[in-house]
């Protein structure tokens, strides 16, 4: 793999850049792997590196039907944090959150992780109470959680001028998660795809998976059906976050998800004006300010199942007037670019990382939110793979859950009163 | 003239008059038409033609707002007729009256520009040629549900009691200065 | 914002209305009489189509008439206005 | 000396009206009409930014919201960064600067990162920056982007308003085809309305030097407008962008000025039968080095300049072209008196009208520009013979530029309609639409005016037929002079070797070079998507209207395939920039969200109550504290008044349904856990609901007030969840049921009588009736009079306490509160708020949704196992078996007594074993200090909890570990005496 440094850039610059390798090859489609992933996303290539780095295993196909990195980690909020509720979720965060730290050492490309921590501004008590209980919850698994007094909060989120004390719904305290960052979205895919495609993974992209094969008497998985022809392979991961069901349809295995669209916007760019992720669980409205200056804003995902990718008119404009009440001096900032994506909700908002009941096929799915998750499910879904038995973190994501219909009931990112 | 959330009073943007008229009386009917009619039905103005449209007898007025329901309307202090041309507790097994007066709260919006307040507050397309002269219906205005019915010079709009204020405090917004 | 076709009330915009998920068979009378997996199945498996999908919506700020009408899940278009089947 | 370069005649500028303004520190001239941008260019200001990542210096390049250059901000009231100079209209006390650079654009310190442009390629940044850490470099860098600083204030003036439209045409553009569009569907009487983005309608007509029916442009532009302003039904809005496409043909339209001064500015959002989009079309930069220096301008921007703003842009031009459509431009230049020292054709084979229609310019056929010379302004260029290579320089002052058109797609391609590639026109062109939606004109790919209208009309009277609208005989389209058609030859790039394509700009705005692309492509980010990605291009505030297809065209130029192969980057709203503030309107402040009040709120505020949030959006008095009282002394004097006397609180928000018809009773079997069809008329019942996958939904009590009619009563912050739920499963499940629910939360308020002294106080206030247990015990109504008010007086409890919820309907429950207060008096009665009432349930070990009812604890698990008939079935009773099958332990509701009587521990702490970091075994639901015990007590749900009565348990803090014995979960008159007394 070609060393990324300002040196190999100087080097570079003699040459005006001509000599630049490619980050990966593109290389001729085999007819068998030992394993199939199907997505190119952050997970499914998180999980190829992890395979071939953690567990031997390089014979690797990635099939793509678009571009790498066009999924959900080309369109999403870019916050990393692990302040979850359930003893369920937290230690699998706080893994991933570790992960994400070595990133850019470990696959030698600045992904610009930027550790800003992030503020819950409270404005209701019973959701006080649901984030204290975040923070007792988190101290048990090593996710930290600070109470500051508003005072503070201002102080430190400058333009957060609006809910004071007579206002619609008043500020009544903030919660710092200090764990909490951002970081270059589309890096994340690029650089685990350099990383995997060194270790000898391959990515094909513009090949789309139209049928999972089964065969034998169990009907275990035998390889998928691409517009590229019959590809083999005994372990197929199915990593296509908000298109699940259309591939496991193919095969009749029927799965506890929704697909719906969550959108998000942009302002125009400006100069620093918020250093950390402010999030406001009670009006659903979290926000952070990419280098580039552009102020990047979530809000609820939109009712109804939906694969369209765009925006929600209300549900835009709740996300903005909930901006607005607590950022009054944004009325005049620009709107500049807004997109949505697609993601799959599991009945109990929890995800699903899991063998089913087609031996050889694997699913993850459910991520709402999962873009913090890249590094641990890979690396978790790679372990699941390569040893035929759940980490010890994805235990309770496991599909087993619904067959007794118990339910962890974890909220992904934040609950709109 | 309407003083606006922040105190400032000023020259209203548009021209109209917004009173708040409060309660009305109200029996919220539900049941298929012959059953009420063999129950009330002499009494009552004779059922509308047309979904969300009116049909009044003197001053008192049914609206038909829904599949088998009505509202039988009139002014406060005609309750007790009301209630005498449809006593709830008579009311057969099949047919549900139930005085509601006191959850709706209504206003005037009245003048030349009442349609264009109408449009802030509601999707609504209020064009004579879609809401016409007798039209009345549940639609939505500034998020809430809400009773819109076209009257001489203007609109009548109600909401559930609880929201009133708000409502109040909205028409004030959407006109000041 | 959609513009829904109510069966009573007609066109109107998509805030009059509650979106109620995607359409279900009627629920049994006698649930104890199925086995676990397909009632599991029945309550937590929704139709999750990309294209045309039977969905129920509440008409909660109008005439409050629950129905049933077809969207497609990727376009967004609605194929078939309101109806009363259930 | 001002306005040196401004024509002395012509134009559409006001010249009777001259205005002062600052740019940059600098006064001005203008007149009414220019824009900012011609109002410099008059003044000979060409050097007007700097540019985003090298900050090389940059001028005007366009006329129009495609401006990929100069970007300000305006300073002062209007206050708004990142504008196009081109869209800034000079008004008096216009100030305005450049964005992102410092001091000035004649002189700025960042452009030493000039020097370091060759270690700056595409995506440089994630190549180093790494060690030790980004963090060391991300405040400099992000400091060193983000061009305007962000507006600090609020509006000066007004506020910003959304309405709603609707009407049968909406149509996007007011140029040739908009206006005649619009006139035909006018006059036929269809509802329209034409909005426009520029301040003047016109749009490309307003640029040019045609006449149209035998009359100026201008003088068909302003009959046309005047008939449709007279026009009923009609709509035009001036300064309004089109900024999105939603579904069902709903637009988004921003007006920047409306017409009332209370109005900041509105939005719009429109519902109509048909949309024509008639935005014209873009024209493309060309790219070739240095094509971003001062004075390098594209042609119709300089056609704008000339015709419309009377500005000469310069004073010796060389024109680049890969089509005909510069040639006109070329003319304009000579009749402004411009020297055009060269009409540079990257074409072999040029139209023999064309040709003769230069008039002794010197034509360069088949040759392009290399690269362009200068220090700040252009001085000259150097030309290429494509055929020999041999070079020749030209001096100039001016570069004038086109690089073909592109039809305007954006609302296309938003509202989801397929773009095909046009080789007639080496751009995309409108395949199919999904919605209801047209593009006419330049839109529609017609590039010379008479193809325009003639496309405009015909598409406008089928528009008319298909909404069944019979409109009058079109007739014919208006005259124009004779027109050369519009002829191009693809010119994607000027060939050139790395340093050459190093300084050869794709996106003028974020500094992307062809070079970039180059690199992108050339380590693998190939597709459209990952060279936008890497390098940035198109990713601007222009959203790279003037230089995408290039790009696609670097992309196609490197690897061979086609742009039909490579296709575009999505479009995503909004067109332009649109300020938040338009988005919401008047939905801001008391308002933002909804809120509700009883017809006790006002009586709660006087009273000094602390008010909050309740759910359901209602605002409900959390505790009334008296003069020196702390918040628990306060909650403490409530909860005893209950214990030890009498209390009452205001009850109305609780939900309340009518439910009636034949299967009411066997409707709420289906939806309690419990029976209800064996309960006599004018009793109640508490019952629990769950939903059909067995999580509990509500609880409440519900009345039979007769022979098949009930009276519900739910939670407070669930009664919208419940009517949903209940009208859900009539309709969709038991259609066939005869069941009828009438709301009637806001007919009936209640006031609830609690505390053992609550009996006398009742029969004070209601002399007639008999209140005795026998008469009305507990769970039993009775309909009477209370202070002289018909009322419905129910044996419920909440508290533990004796209680006598009394009933009336709204409009007399202020009346009756007063009379209950002043009648109360001599019982020391207290109004009590929901922390003495929380206080008091937890004392009884009652049931609140949000602490014990957490999501996945079930009636068995909260001790109310009885509450779970035997009836065969009702919602969620298979699925709570199905999860109990197992026998798995579970949390169960248990009380606490913390080791410390007097600590109060965090609601929702968690307990672990011994008290270890590690997974919870259960939490603390509630924990407050009661009255009855003096102590602190607390419920909790602990895992196996009934098996571990007496046992101690641990709570974990964060940095401590509370000890506390488990207990039965009540802590009050468990058998229930004091609630039935």
């Amino acid at each position: 793999m070609q060393q990324y440094s300002l040196f190999s850039l100087a080097r570079n610059a003699l040459s005006h850049h001509r000599n630049w390798a490619q980050a990966w090859r593109s290389p001729e489609l085999k007819t068998r792997y030992d394993v199939i992933i199907i997505g190119a996303g952050g997970h499914g290539l998180a999980c190829a590196y992890y395979l071939a780095k953690n567990h031997g295993i390089h014979n690797v196909a990635v099939l793509e039907r678009g571009w790498l990195g066009g999924g959900n980690i080309a369109r999403n909020t870019v916050t990393i944090r692990s302040n979850y509720m359930r003893d369920e979720s937290i230690p699998f965060y706080v893994k991933s959150v570790a992960l994400y730290e070595g990133l850019t050492r470990e696959l030698n490309y600045n992904l610009m992780y930027s550790k800003r921590s992030m503020i819950d501004v409270v404005q209701t008590y019973p959701k006080l109470r649901e984030i204290k209980r975040r923070m007792m919850n988190g101290a048990l698994h090593g996710s930290t959680y600070q109470r500051i007094d508003v005072a503070e909060l201002r102080r430190r989120i400058p333009p957060l001028t609006g809910g004071g004390a007579d206002s619609r719904l008043p500020i009544i305290a903030g919660m710092v998660h200090p764990e909490a960052a951002v970081c270059r979205h589309d890096a994340v895919a690029w650089s685990f795809a350099r990383a995997a495609d060194a270790r000898g993974v391959e990515i094909h992209q513009n090949t789309a998976v139209t049928k999972l094969l089964r065969e034998g008497s169990n009907g275990e998985i035998s390889g998928v059906e691409t517009n590229r022809g019959r590809i083999n392979a005994d372990k197929v991961a199915v990593v296509v976050s908000g298109h699940t069901t259309s591939i496991t349809d193919t095969v009749g295995l029927r799965l506890p998800l929704k697909s719906f669209n969550l959108t998000a916007f942009v302002s125009e760019p400006v100069k620093p004006l918020i250093d950390v992720v402010v999030n406001c669980p009670d009006i659903g409205v979290y926000l952070s300010q990419s280098d580039k200056g552009e102020l990047v804003i979530g809000g609820a995902p939109d009712p109804g199942q939906s694969f369209r990718r765009d925006i929600k008119q209300q549900v835009f404009e709740d996300t903005v007037c909930s901006l607005l009440e607590l950022f009054p001096s944004f009325k005049r900032l620009k709107l500049m670019r807004q997109w949505g994506g697609t993601l799959d909700i599991a009945h109990d908002a929890t995800p699903i990382v899991s063998a089913t009941d087609i031996p050889g096929l694997f699913v993850s799915a459910g991520w709402w939110g999962g873009f913090k998750a890249v590094p641990a499910g890979g690396y978790t879904l790679a372990h699941l793979i390569a040893k035929n038995e759940p980490h010890p973190l994805i235990v309770p994501f496991s599909l087993q859950r619904f067959k007794r219909l118990e339910f962890i009931l974890e909220a992904g990112t934040t609950t709109v009163t | 003239m309407i003083p606006t959330a922040n105190g400032c009073v000023a020259e209203m943007s548009y021209d109209v008059r917004i009173e708040r008229s409060g309660i009305h009386a109200i029996i919220d009917l539900q049941g298929e038409p012959e059953r009420i009619a063999a129950w009330a039905g002499d009494a009552l103005p004779e059922f509308p033609q047309r979904p969300n449209t009116a049909s009044c007898r003197g001053d008192i007025c049914l609206f038909w707002i829904a599949a088998e329901r009505w509202l039988l309307h009139a002014a406060l202090d005609l309750e007790a007729e009301l209630l005498a041309l449809a006593p709830p507790q008579s009311a057969p097994v099949d047919v549900s009256a139930v005085l509601v007066s006191d959850t709706l709260t209504f206003f005037r919006i009245e003048g030349r520009d009442a349609e264009q307040i109408v449009a802030i507050a509601s999707p609504l397309d209020v064009h004579t040629s879609v809401f016409g002269d007798n039209a009345v219906s549940y639609t939505e205005a500034f998020g809430l549900k809400a009773l819109l019915r076209r009257i001489p010079g203007g609109f009548e709009i109600a909401v559930e009691s609880s929201f009133a204020d708000m409502l109040g405090d909205y028409l004030g917004r959407a006109t000041a200065c | 914002m959609l513009n829904i076709n109510c069966p009573f009330c007609g066109a109107r915009n998509e805030s009059e209305f509650i979106h109620g998920g995607a359409l279900k068979p009627r629920r049994s009378e006698t649930p104890q009489e199925l086995d676990d997996d397909a009632w599991i199945d029945y309550l937590t498996v929704p139709p999750n189509p990309i294209g045309p999908l039977e969905e129920r919506w509440w008409h909660v700020r109008g005439c409050g008439k629950w129905f049933t009408l077809c969207r497609d899940t990727l376009t967004h278009q609605i194929l078939q206005p309101g109806d009363d089947q259930a | 000396m001002s306005n040196q370069y401004r024509q002395p005649d012509g134009g559409l500028i006001d010249r009777s009206q001259l205005i002062e303004f600052r740019f940059n520190g600098k006064s001005y001239q203008g007149y009414r009409g220019d824009s900012l941008a011609a109002a410099l260019l008059a003044n000979g200001v060409c050097l007007t930014a700097r540019s985003f990542k090298y900050h090389r210096p940059r001028g005007i390049i366009g006329a129009g919201y495609e401006e990929p250059a100069s970007l300000v901000e305006l300073v002062g009231d209007e206050e708004s960064g990142n504008q196009p100079i081109t869209r800034v209209m000079i008004r008096p006390g216009l100030s305005a600067r450049s964005v992102n650079c410092w001091p000035s654009p004649q002189f700025d310190l960042m452009a030493v990162n000039q020097l370091f442009a060759r270690l700056l390629p595409a995506a440089f940044y994630y190549k180093t920056f790494k060690w030790p850490h980004w963090k060391l470099y991300e405040p400099s860098i992000r400091r060193a982007a983000g061009l305007a600083t962000a507006p600090a204030r609020c509006l000066h003036r007004g506020h910003y308003e959304t309405r709603h439209a609707h009407c049968d045409v909406l149509i996007a553009g007011a140029g040739p085809a908009g206006l005649l569009a619009a006139l035909h569907a006018g006059r036929s009487g269809a509802r329209v309305i034409l909005a426009d983005d520029g301040v003047e309608p016109g749009g490309s007509l307003l640029n040019q030097r045609v006449t149209v029916d035998n009359k100026s442009a201008r003088a068909w532009i302003d009959a046309v407008v005047a008939e449709l302003d007279a026009l009923p039904g009609f709509t035009r809005l001036a300064e309004a962008s089109v900024w999105a496409y939603r579904e069902d043909n709903l637009l988004m339209i921003n007006q920047r000025t409306p017409r009332e001064d209370s109005i900041f500015q509105r939005g719009w959002r429109v519902r109509a039968k048909r949309v024509v989009i008639a935005c014209g079309a873009l024209e493309r930069n060309l790219v070739f080095a240095n094509n971003d220096r001062p004075g390098v301008m594209l042609a119709s921007a300089v056609q704008a300049y000339l015709n419309r703003f009377a500005v000469r842009p310069g004073r010796r031009a060389v024109v680049f072209t890969n089509n005909s459509g510069a040639y006109a431009v070329a003319a304009d230049l000579r009749a402004n008196g411009i020297d055009v020292a060269a009409m540079v054709d990257s074409r072999a084979r040029i139209d023999a009208a064309l040709r003769d229609g230069l008039a002794g310019t010197p034509l360069f056929a088949n040759h392009v520009i290399e690269t362009t010379h200068g220090r700040g302004r252009v001085n000259g260029v150097t030309l290429r013979d494509n055929a020999s290579g041999e070079k020749r320089r030209l001096d100039c002052d001016l570069v004038v530029v086109s690089g073909g058109w592109n039809p305007n797609l954006h609302l296309f391609s938003q509202a989801r309609g397929r773009l095909e590639w046009n080789a007639e026109i080496a751009s995309y062109s409108a395949a199919e639409a999904i919605q209801q939606c047209l593009c006419i004109g330049a839109a529609a790919s017609h590039f010379t005016l008479s193809q325009v209208f003639a496309d405009a009309l015909a598409r406008a009277q089928e528009l008319l037929t298909a909404l069944e609208i019979d409109a009058p005989q079109a007739g014919n389209p208006p005259q124009c002079d004779a027109e050369v058609d519009y002829a191009i030859e693809p010119l994607w790039h000027v060939a050139g070797d790395q340093r050459l394509a190093a300084k050869s700009f794709i996106d003028v705005q974020n500094d992307v070079t062809l070079a970039d692309v180059q690199l992108a492509i050339r380590e693998g980010f190939g597709t459209v998507e990952h060279v936008k990605r890497y390098t940035t291009a198109g990713m601007g505030i222009d959203q790279g209207k003037t230089g995408n297809l290039n790009v696609v065209g670097a992309i196609a130029g490197a690897t061979g395939a086609t742009p039909a192969e490579i296709g575009t980057t999505t479009f995503r709203s909004p067109y332009v920039p649109i300020e938040f503030g338009v988005l919401t309107g008047i939905r801001e402040e008391s308002v933002y969200l909804p809120y509700r009040h009883t017809p006790l709120t006002a009586w709660h505020k006087a009273s000094g109550a602390c008010i909050y949030e309740a759910g359901a959006r209602w605002r409900r008095p959390g505790y009334y504290p008296q003069a020196g009282e702390s918040f628990q002394q306060t909650v403490n004097r409530e909860s005893l008044a209950v214990r030890e006397g009498v209390g009452v609180y205001d009850g109305a928000p609780l939900g309340k349904f009518e439910i009636k018809g034949r299967d009411a009773a066997r409707f709420l079997d289906t939806l309690y856990t419990n029976r209800f069809a064996n309960l006599q008329r004018g009793r109640g019942r508490y019952g629990i609901m769950l939903s059909d996958d067995g999580m509990i939904l509500d609880d409440g009590v519900s009345f039979k007030l007769a022979d098949h009619h009930y009276l519900m009563s739910t939670s407070t912050g669930n009664a919208d969840r419940i009517n949903q739920h209940m009208e859900f499963f009539l309709q969709t499940h038991r259609p066939d049921w005869q069941v009828r629910i009438t709301t009637v939360t806001t007919q009936w308020a209640n006031a609830t009588l609690c505390g053992p002294r609550a009996r006398e106080l009742a029969q004070l206030l209601a002399p007639g009736a008999d209140l005795s247990n026998e008469a009305l015990p507990f769970m039993a109504m009775l309909e009477t009079e209370v202070a002289g008010i018909p009322a419905r007086i129910c044996r419920v409890s909440f508290t533990g306490e004796l209680s006598f919820e009394i009933n009336v309907w709204s409009r007399h429950f202020a009346s009756l509160w007063e009379r209950i207060m002043a009648a109360g008096e001599t019982f020391g009665i207290m109004p009590i708020g929901s922390e003495a009432n929380h206080v008091l349930r937890v004392e009884k070990g009652f049931l609140s949704l949000g602490h014990e009812v957490d999501g996945t604890a079930d009636p068995y698990d909260l001790g109310l196992g009885w509450i779970m008939s035997d009836k065969p079935d009702y919602l969620g009773k298979r699925a709570v078996q199905i999860r109990r099958a197992g026998g798995e332990p579970r949390r169960e509701l248990v009380g606490l007594l913390i080791e410390d009587p007097q600590r109060l521990v965090e609601e929702s702490a968690p307990i672990t074993p011994q008290g270890r970091r590690e997974a919870s075994e259960g939490f603390v639901s509630a924990c407050v200090w009661s009255v009855v015990q003096q102590r602190s007590i607390a419920l909790a749900l602990l895992l196996d909890g009934r098996q571990r009565i007496g046992e101690t348990v641990y709570i974990r803090m964060q940095d401590e570990v509370i000890r506390a014995e488990v207990t039965r979960p009540c802590f009050h008159d468990p058998d229930g005496k004091r609630l039935r007394g």
